[in-house]
């Protein structure tokens, strides 16, 4: 093919996105949508999954001295924690003395008259600890509970709500990966449906072209064209909307989480996904836009 | 050049539109098809541009051998055939002007080549004034000499012309059929199916005349009613 | 019956598709519309049925001014004509019994009128073989026939038929030309516009030129070539 | 109309959806999507606000006795709870003696060590009483207050919970208003957008029919047709689709939710919504159809 008839082809794609108003419309339509749909099932997720992670981060292993810990015994823990920290392991972490602990105890208890008779003394020393991995808690539980000053069977890792968080974490992933590619699936069924009309609408002309002598490739050419800028400019106002839209959500629903002391929870903005956000929505454009029209147009050519 | 071996054509339906036909048209030929309406001349004019397939037998044109050729030669072999469609099949998102380049776009002309020849086939059909008219606001008879300005514009060796003068008058229709003379006489083998009982009868070309689905005639220098009989 | 007061007929492109106009056709009148590929027949035609409006001047049409007619009321009209499409119109996924049927499904027939109105049309052109076929499956001329016999199906007491016999060997012609004109002895008003010289010439009915959107001659008993010129 | 001229239409209109099989598929599949798309956020939407109102449900309101109180005024509160009980504000409750209590606060302590001198005697008694309406916890706490031994300032009701549980009710069922307006949008467009592609496809079949006379409605009349069948069918398959996809989730789910010790959550099965569901898919189905059908068609009628 001469470079004059690519160049011509380019040129009569362009121009049937122009003349075929209510078809280029519905086309570039239906890609927005579809991609507007996945963009934000996409950033839910990318939400949630940060949430979480977030929350796992923020989880605290505890150890608690035995009451009668010895000063050596306790030095032995604070020298390994910090070890471990110098290790890059433990990412941070603060001890709680004995008088902290008897007030912390003290102010769970709803009656204080409860404590009647619990002293200082009977109270414990503790480490809270943040793990730089979540994942490393149960070597470095293991490993902290054979000094001898620790309290064995009081190190709590807040294992009950990882797991929860764990699980909650996987559900929330298949159901993503099983919600985005029932989305994808019926993205392209939309799109190449709508695809399939328009073609399907301009048969006729295809069929003509076909009886005076143009090969299939000069046919499909300009459909290409048209599905490769309508895929385009739908990515383009799908990305606008997304990115409107997500902001707007963004705003409404942090200010929401602030008011209701919620503010662990954090829906991130736009920008740092905006480019990659771009790339996923163009490529899906233009890949379904060509592909689609080029399978559209196949069927007609057999004449 | 044109071949017909015992070819039948029987469509979908059961219809028979061509039966057992043999037939021969040389380079250079100037070819009348007639018959009544409903006889076949456009079932054999398909057949040779490929447009239907023939149930038996086989059609050679230019060459090609229509029955067992590839998908992708059949765009080479309606390249070498001008075609009048019957139906026209004008692109109607297209001008005049458009509709007839658009015929040397696809033998990849150089648009210096189109900018010359296609104002000069609109011109041959007379329709200088109508290039920037598309079809739905030509009348009848313009859309048909757009198309045969269209099947002219790349100096096909075959021109095939399905009543290219239904729809234009007396006059029109004469200088139609002058145009198409002289392109034969320039080499080009032509063939028309056409009801124009006076122009067939003045012009003495070889007519081949169908009669439900068969030849019933084939005359050399023949007119429109050989055997004082109307088709 | 049909009457047009200084018609003009500008369309948007600025072509001039009819120009003062004044002529008047009575009831029970047969009318030849003759004139060059376009010279404003179909026009002529399309204004009476109100598919374009007068850019000036008034239609008046079985008493329906088309000029101010309400949208509702344009069905009414076209009812009160069966109308020969220069381009057939004919409906792509009915049969040509169902197309000709449609038409008097739209005037609320019942299915008894209707089973014995439709072969009666289709016999009447010649076609009653072809009730099943759909319009992609017919011959051009085969076509054009099952638009005359929907055009006539519902006895209309005005038929205009745009070249009903463009795509019709002569023998077909003259049979369908006989046709109309004993429905137009039997008092329905026919407007025709053709090209078919032999049979103006032969008809002797009244004949409208036209030339480049004016009339320039309109003769009781004419002929196509009155002033021994060829249109 | 004449009847036999409806009867016609009806007919015509059903054949349309067979002879056209691309476009009757393309349209029934849009509304399929549509619906699919819309019932998946209607499903889990119920379940967010069940969940929650379930676990409002399960909040309770804690309220201690005085360490000292008299078999008297432990007496007035027990009346108390049960005439609410019988008033058929409070669901149900129960009382911790002060040796469960004991118990629980052993257990609560990680270090029995800390107990030392905390005897049976120093622990309180308590009511865990279940409101019928979770907002009624206000004026019951305020009553049972009055009370001598109650122990004024440890009456719980997992306030700050309750009030955090309010405001993810909100930001959930403000979001999913948002979500269901934006998709019942997109839907309409996306069906609009196909009916009309469906339409254009045959402007000329219009054109021809008002060219031979037909008036608006009976041009109309199939389209119309067509738009019910399409849309009931539509409707039928989104249906189908969506009780399988949400019973084949809600399995899934509730096994994941169980193997995680979430059980107190729960995915509500479909049969309940059923009827509702299908009614709301039917309707949408049939008026989008019919009513799309009527004003694609309109546009080319004016010939
Ligand atoms: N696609 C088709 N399917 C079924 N039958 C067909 C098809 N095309 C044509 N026929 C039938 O085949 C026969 C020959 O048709 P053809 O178009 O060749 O006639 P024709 O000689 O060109 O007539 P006309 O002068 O009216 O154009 C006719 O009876 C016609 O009804
Ligand atoms: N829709 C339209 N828009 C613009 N110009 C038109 C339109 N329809 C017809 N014309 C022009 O108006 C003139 C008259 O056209 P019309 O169709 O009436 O001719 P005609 O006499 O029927 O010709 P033919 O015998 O070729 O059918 C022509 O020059 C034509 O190009
Ligand atoms: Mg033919
Ligand atoms: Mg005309």
């Amino acid at each position: 093919m001469k470079i004059r008839t690519i160049k011509l082809l380019a040129k009569e794609g362009a121009n049937n996105v122009v003349k075929n108003k209510l078809m280029s419309f519905a086309s570039m339509m239906t890609v927005v949508v579809a991609l507007f749909i996945l963009g934000i099932v996409l950033l839910m997720a990318i939400n949630i999954t940060s949430n979480i992670e977030a929350m796992k981060r923020d989880l605290e292993l505890t150890v608690f001295l035995n009451v009668n810990a010895t000063p050596y015994q306790r030095e032995e823990v604070v020298n390994f924690v910090e070890a471990k920290k110098d290790a890059g392991l433990i990412s941070e972490y603060r001890i709680e003395t004995k008088e902290q602990m008897y007030e912390n105890i003290k102010n769970s208890l709803e009656d204080e008259s409860l404590l009647e008779g619990f002293t200082v003394e009977n109270a414990a020393e503790s480490f809270y600890i943040k793990l730089v991995d979540p994942n490393s808690s149960d070597a470095i539980i293991s490993q902290i509970s054979e000094f001898g000053g620790v309290n064995k069977n009081a190190i709590g890792y807040g294992k009950e709500e990882l797991d929860k968080l764990e699980g909650i974490l996987k559900i929330f992933n298949s159901v993503t990966i099983i919600v985005l590619a029932v989305l994808m699936i019926i993205s392209i069924f939309l799109i190449s449906n709508t695809i399939k009309l328009t073609v399907y609408a301009r048969r006729h002309q295809i069929e003509i072209m076909k009886y005076i002598g143009a090969v299939d490739s000069f046919i499909r050419g300009p459909f290409i064209v048209e599905g490769f800028i309508l895929g385009l400019l739908g990515a383009a106002v799908a990305f606008l909307l997304t990115s409107q839209a997500y902001t707007l959500l963004q705003k409404g629903l942090n200010a929401l989480l602030t008011n209701l002391n919620l503010s662990t929870l954090r829906i991130m903005p736009f920008s740092p996904v905006a480019v990659r956000m771009f790339i996923i929505y163009a490529i899906f454009g233009i890949v379904i836009g060509g592909v689609g029209s080029v399978v559209s147009v196949r069927k007609h050519l057999n004449v | 050049m044109i071949r017909f071996v015992d070819v039948t054509k029987i469509y979908s339906n059961g219809v028979i539109g061509l039966r057992n036909t043999t037939v021969k048209i040389d380079k250079g030929e100037f070819v009348f098809i007639i018959g009544s309406s409903g006889s076949g001349k456009s079932t054999f004019l398909k057949l040779i541009m490929h447009e239907e397939m023939p149930t038996e037998g086989e059609v050679y044109v230019n060459g090609y051998s229509v029955h067992d050729m590839p998908h992708s030669e059949i765009p080479y072999l309606r390249r070498s055939l001008g075609v009048v469609f019957q139906d026209f099949r004008l692109l109607p998102n297209k001008t005049a002007y458009e509709n007839v380049a658009f015929a040397m776009q696809i033998v990849e002309a150089t648009s210096r080549e189109i900018r010359r020849q296609v104002p000069l086939a609109l011109g041959l059909v007379g329709l200088s004034k109508k290039a920037k008219a598309y079809p739905n606001q030509l009348s009848g008879g313009e859309q048909q000499r757009v198309v045969l300005a269209r099947a002219l514009v790349n100096n096909p060796s075959v021109l095939i012309a399905d009543e290219p003068t239904g729809n234009l008058d007396p006059k029109t229709s004469k200088e139609i059929m002058a145009l198409l003379e002289e392109i034969n006489q320039r080499g080009t083998t032509v063939v028309v199916a056409t009801h124009e009982k006076d122009l067939v009868d003045s012009m003495k070309k070889r007519v081949i005349v169908l009669e439900r689905g068969d030849i019933k005639s084939d005359v050399k220098k023949g007119s429109y009613s050989n055997e004082d009989k109307d088709y």
